[in-house]
């Protein structure tokens, strides 16, 4: 029983925040967000070059062949930086592909997606927001050679900056997922910026898209599940970031700032909050370190584990966008303080792959 | 205990609304020309300034008609019954209160009929809840007093004329005296060295700034009471606050508009108004307003008998705060990754008002006096706990 | 629009509070809640000799005739002093009574209840607890000139003490209220203590019970309903004095209880926690005063009035309950202190004429 | 990241089932003489006193076997190692660290053989969170110490042969060098002087006790640690909590006998475990009870890995402060009148105990440094705020 971080991962760690410290201060998050690509294709090599666009991926398709505990060190150091980045939908997909794809879609695609020439994102749901099998609904249709796909997918993240999408789809009463790309006939997609401008959603829209048979993947329910469970993961571990930045930026300023002639972070109404914050944060940064365990070495406990750490995240972390402005007072709601940008990361994140109330609801279905 | 109103009271409320049947014309109606005639006409029925005395202007009228006056108008979503919003409810009423007759004369005419914009300078950057611990300081230069500091969340700013400010003319530095030596000055915004700088707020609006003072020069004519007794003029015109009924109407339409949200959405095929979370939260909004409502009455009640109040207000003001963050989230919480979406986003509901409800609780919560200091206010003066 | 009290109302409140005080101080309250009655015969006559049991008879009928206006502020001042004694179960029997009886019952019941003589009680619900018309389903069968009633009543309110019972059943598909005594052939009854040992409850028992017509009072389901929003009222309206109670003695404790050198009082952490409180109970109180008004003035708004109050009141005396103890630290969960008396009474109050679930849906079923 | 066990501990583990399987038969099969002979078996065994050094007679083992072993026996519900609780939690553990020779070898062993109750002595009547403002006091008198004084919440005193107590032998009177001047002592109850109160709580039971000393006379071989250092001595008999793996165990259990009763119990016709909100109310438990669990594997790994925890610990028992009122009260909210019931009472469900642990939790909540107290070390120690 060991339950913590590896030399080499700490060493992950050190690597991801220093870099994102040098390299994605806020004044740089915060020109990426009012950019229109709303991420940074310097960025983006440079993460390439240190080989976390590869991560997930096997050496033999030129990556790093890295596992979930590892990719959720780079998301933590993400998330409190708030770097603005189609990371976790690449992530996602290389992830996918090492586990679903066969050997000759491996081959086509994963080594592009390591080198960063190929940025990829998941487009899966037709109806948002609940991660249930039921709201995949697009209905392929038979192809000679293949399928063709017509219908649109709303809230595909970096829809936009995606070069590569993964389709799910239903032919046969099976789901599936199909490889498309951004140039393939009938595709078009394009994002806008979310309330967090450092996050961007699109809708993929499909016309009469042919889909060979090669670039076809099937899967069962529970490996879409499964797949929706992974994006659960690597929200939550953003989340546990961010959270952690809400605490250090507002103790910081609780310490400093002046009132009835002491510091505020003095007086229990500031103080008392600030200590559940951190207790909230303790608890849903386990429940995540555990829920990530899960993924490569318990598949069977990962809907629960999954589950009970964003229902936990999803409610503390909104609440600590909340108090985390109010805790400022006035100068916490203007535009050039940084602490409104993660409250707006809060109410991003909350329904990113299910709220509390779906996710607690699944715990009660699994375990009641 | 007696909800009903006198026939007098009923009457004023028919008159009300009578005049908001002829006056009033529906949204899409109204011509370019509408708000210039709507203020003309209330300000003929002196329903600007309504409390205010008749000698300086205004109604003369009762607490209970202005309750009436504020309910029909926010009943009907009317249009303010003036644009001048700081003059008519915190500067005008301090001018009456402490001003000569000079400054009664000069102002108040100006304030009823919306002349220009005031503002009111009471913050500084390091000046937060502690309000008398303000440093923006007027030395005396003979017939003039010369300002140099900044006030900060100055709200219209940008567009006002005139600014009601505290600043510091004695006691300097001192922590225990710091309540007394302040002073209250009416200053005109165009003066040499003041520079105005607006300050965007997280959901994009500019509704506040910051103001720079440099060596600016103000008659001692504009100063409004004695010197060193701002203090007593920045109490008063809190406690100026009248009962939350217009508010409360505010309230209840917010709370019909999230009603008529969840019965026309659906989610996972069933409309969010059959979901027992959503109706439980949506009652509790209910319960807290309904107590808004009726804790108003009561206070008012005492008020009308001549019952002082201690800082009873401060109730309404905590509920207040809490339902601006809870009702703002509680939208965006129960409509998905398409409620984030705020205007011209992919996927937006309502085209993002919902969005924009969740960002612009603060200038509510936190402007009104934070709900820890609401918290302090409660425990300190009614249950007389001991202070920080 | 007068949202007082008249300086009657307001004399009155001060001849109970003065009784009590005099008459039940905690220290009599703790031997009559131990005792097997669980109430004082000698309190009952002297209520009876100041009026109060008669408070809601009119005075052909012996009573003073007056309303629930001043009955709310006799409910206030027992709950503040926690004086056990059937009271509430007394006057929603006369209430009822002289609302739904026919004259001849009126004149036969109402003088032995202002007088005292008469203890009454209501039985209503058949399925404790929600107060809604389906839980009455106690089916009378038809006799000579009457009805029988076979059939046990769960929780009535001080069935011990009681000797009149207004007993809820149903007969021809229209609900009735028999008027049953305690030495009828076929009536048993007896109660015992509730966590609250000021508050007693038990089953009523009828076995082949004949209630001659004279004794039945027809009523609609709208009256059963009206009926229980009483009991809501008169509850509610015990929980705002026995709140303030909560409220003073712990305020005094917290000014006067050291800490690391100072009242526990002068820290936010327990001087918000009761500032909160006070916000709570200011709340209540007027909606149980307007639910109460409504009982006499505006019986259409009285549904959601006194589900507003009930509901707001449930969750928030609730919790005063138990932080009321927490705040008193060890000393709050010993049995010779009073505070724990309090926590009792919350938990009683709770369920009583429904909980906040129950009465928080009715107000989302009468508006949304 | 590892979550498996290394093939020793899971030998141990096996070891831990199998004993079980053999000493633990079902409650209703065991004897009157079962608890003798468990207590003799574990003793064996040294699990008694488990991480204990093997020269004072405990088992040497390491921390995560003691996770193991704690682990098992909750899991099973076995009776506790041993009867003499405090000893083996908080007196035996400080007397090995401060004892003399003489003092381990009388104490050490009654304790790991039960043979009789030890109670500990911090609180007094005036002296609640803030243990060092401690009174009760002893005087040197050649080679005794007189003690005066009273002693409050002694949990078990009345049946404790024993106590650890501490005492104010310097500094009396003084707010700053509080922590200075106490001194922790051994005293027999028996001692001439003592009298003990029993104190009973609101639940009915009497539990604990305060309890008078009038210049009782207590040898100064008794005293445990050098004279004026007994803060050190407490503070490091409170840091010598490990993680709370068999509270979390404790809570899973109480969080079964939760679900079973929803499953049972019907309202308005409807399974309670169909109602949204008992479903999600559940799931928030179990989300808080694996919180705890993970977060003690994570601190515990820290300490294992030598990396100093600060006090991280609060986290968890806020957590479980919270979980006690909420889960204590989570059955009697929804059972209705019924649930209220206690024991004997007219139509108490499953005999009154969902009524009493509704009244149970605060000796728990309180007894362990109440919330407020928690928050604020995590607040200074952790987030480095400022003290109050």
């Amino acid at each position: 029983m060991n339950f913590g971080f590896t030399e080499e991962q700490e060493l992950l760690r050190e690597q991801v925040r220093k870099f994102l410290e040098e390299r994605c201060p806020t004044s740089t998050v915060r020109s990426i967000m009012n950019s229109d690509a709303g991420y940074s294709s310097e960025h983006w090599s440079q993460m390439a070059a240190l080989g976390w666009l590869g991560l997930m991926i096997d050496e033999s398709h030129e990556g790093v062949g890295l596992g979930w505990i590892d990719l959720i060190v780079v998301l933590e150091e993400m998330g409190r930086s708030l770097c603005p980045t189609p990371f976790v939908s690449h992530c996602l997909t290389a992830s996918t592909l090492c586990e679903l794809g066969n050997e000759e879609q491996k081959k086509t695609c994963l080594p592009g997606l390591a080198s960063g020439d190929t940025i990829g994102t998941i487009a899966v749901l037709d109806i948002p927001d609940d991660p249930i099998a039921d709201n995949l609904t697009l209905q392929a249709s038979a192809d000679p050679g293949g399928i063709i796909l017509t219908g649109t997918k709303p809230f595909v993240t970096d829809a936009g900056s995606a070069d590569l999408f993964l389709v799910a789809y239903r032919h046969a009463n099976k789901p599936g997922l199909a490889i498309v790309r951004r140039q393939d006939d009938g595709v078009s997609a394009s994002s806008t910026a979310t309330m967090d401008l450092t996050k961007r959603t699109g809708t993929l829209t499909l016309e009469n898209v042919k889909v060979p048979a090669a670039q076809l993947i099937p899967m069962t329910e529970a490996q879409l599940i499964r797949l929706l469970d992974k994006g659960v993961v690597a929200v939550t571990a953003e989340m546990v970031g961010a959270a952690e930045a809400i605490i250090e930026m507002t103790t910081s300023y609780a310490r400093e700032r002046i009132q009835f002639g002491h510091p505020i972070g003095k007086y229990q109404g500031v103080k008392h909050r600030l200590a559940e914050m951190y207790v909230d944060v303790e608890s849903f940064k386990s429940l995540a370190y555990f829920a990530a365990w899960c993924v490569d070495e318990d598949p069977d406990q990962l809907p629960r584990a999954a589950s009970l750490a964003k229902a936990y995240a999803s409610d503390a972390f909104a609440q600590m966008g909340i108090d985390g402005v109010q805790l400022h007072g006035a100068i916490g709601f203007t535009q050039e303080y940084d602490i409104q940008l993660y409250l707006k990361r809060s109410k991003w994140a909350r329904p990113m792959f299910g709220d509390a109330d779906y996710h607690y609801e699944r715990v009660a279905a699994l375990t009641l | 205990m007696d909800f009903e109103y006198t026939r007098e009271e009923e009457a004023f409320r028919q008159e009300v609304r009578d005049f908001l049947d002829e006056n009033l014309p529906p949204r899409e109606q109204r011509g370019s020309d509408f708000m210039e005639n709507w203020l003309a006409r209330v300000r003929e029925k002196r329903w600007v300034g309504f409390s205010w005395p008749r000698e300086v202007g205004g109604g003369g009228g009762d607490i209970m008609s202005q309750v009436i006056l504020k309910e029909e108008m926010a009943a009907r979503r009317a249009p303010p019954l003036g644009t001048c919003m700081m003059g008519l409810a915190w500067v005008g009423p301090g001018i009456i209160q402490y001003g000569t007759d000079e400054q009664k004369a000069r102002f108040i005419p100006d304030i009823l009929d919306s002349k220009y914009h005031w503002c009111t300078g009471y913050s500084e950057p390091n000046v937060g809840s502690d309000l008398a611990a303000l440093q923006c300081k007027a030395l005396r230069d003979g017939d003039h007093y010369v300002i140099n500091g900044t006030k900060i969340w100055t709200t219209l700013a940008p567009i006002a004329s005139w600014i009601s400010m505290l600043v510091r003319t004695d006691n300097f530095g001192s922590e225990e005296a710091k309540h007394e030596g302040i002073t209250a000055l009416l200053v005109k915004l165009d003066a040499p060295g003041i520079e105005i700088r607006p300050i965007e707020n997280m959901a994009g609006q500019r509704a506040f700034a910051q103001i720079f003072f440099d060596n600016v020069r103000v008659p001692v004519a504009n100063r409004l009471g004695d010197e060193g007794k701002g203090w007593a003029v920045t109490i008063s015109s809190l406690a100026n606050e009248r009962s939350s009924i217009g508010e409360v109407t505010a309230m209840y339409s917010k709370l019909e508009s999230l009603k008529e949200l969840v019965r026309r959405t659906t989610r996972n095929g069933k409309p969010l108004s059959d979901k027992p979370s959503v109706r439980r939260e949506l009652a509790r909004f209910e319960a807290k307003i309904e107590a808004m409502r009726l804790n108003g009455l009561r206070y008012l009640t005492r008020q009308i008998r001549g019952q002082p109040l201690s800082s009873e207000t401060s109730v309404n003001k905590l509920h207040r705060a809490d339902l601006e963050v809870e009702m703002g989230d509680f939208a965006v919480s129960i409509l998905g990754q398409a409620g984030n979406q705020t205007r011209r986003q992919e996927g937006a509901v309502d085209n993002g008002s919902w969005a924009a409800d969740a960002l612009g609780w603060p200038s509510v919560v936190i402007g009104g006096g934070t709900p820890n200091i609401q918290k302090n206010i409660i425990a300190e003066r009614i249950l007389k706990l001991p202070k920080d």
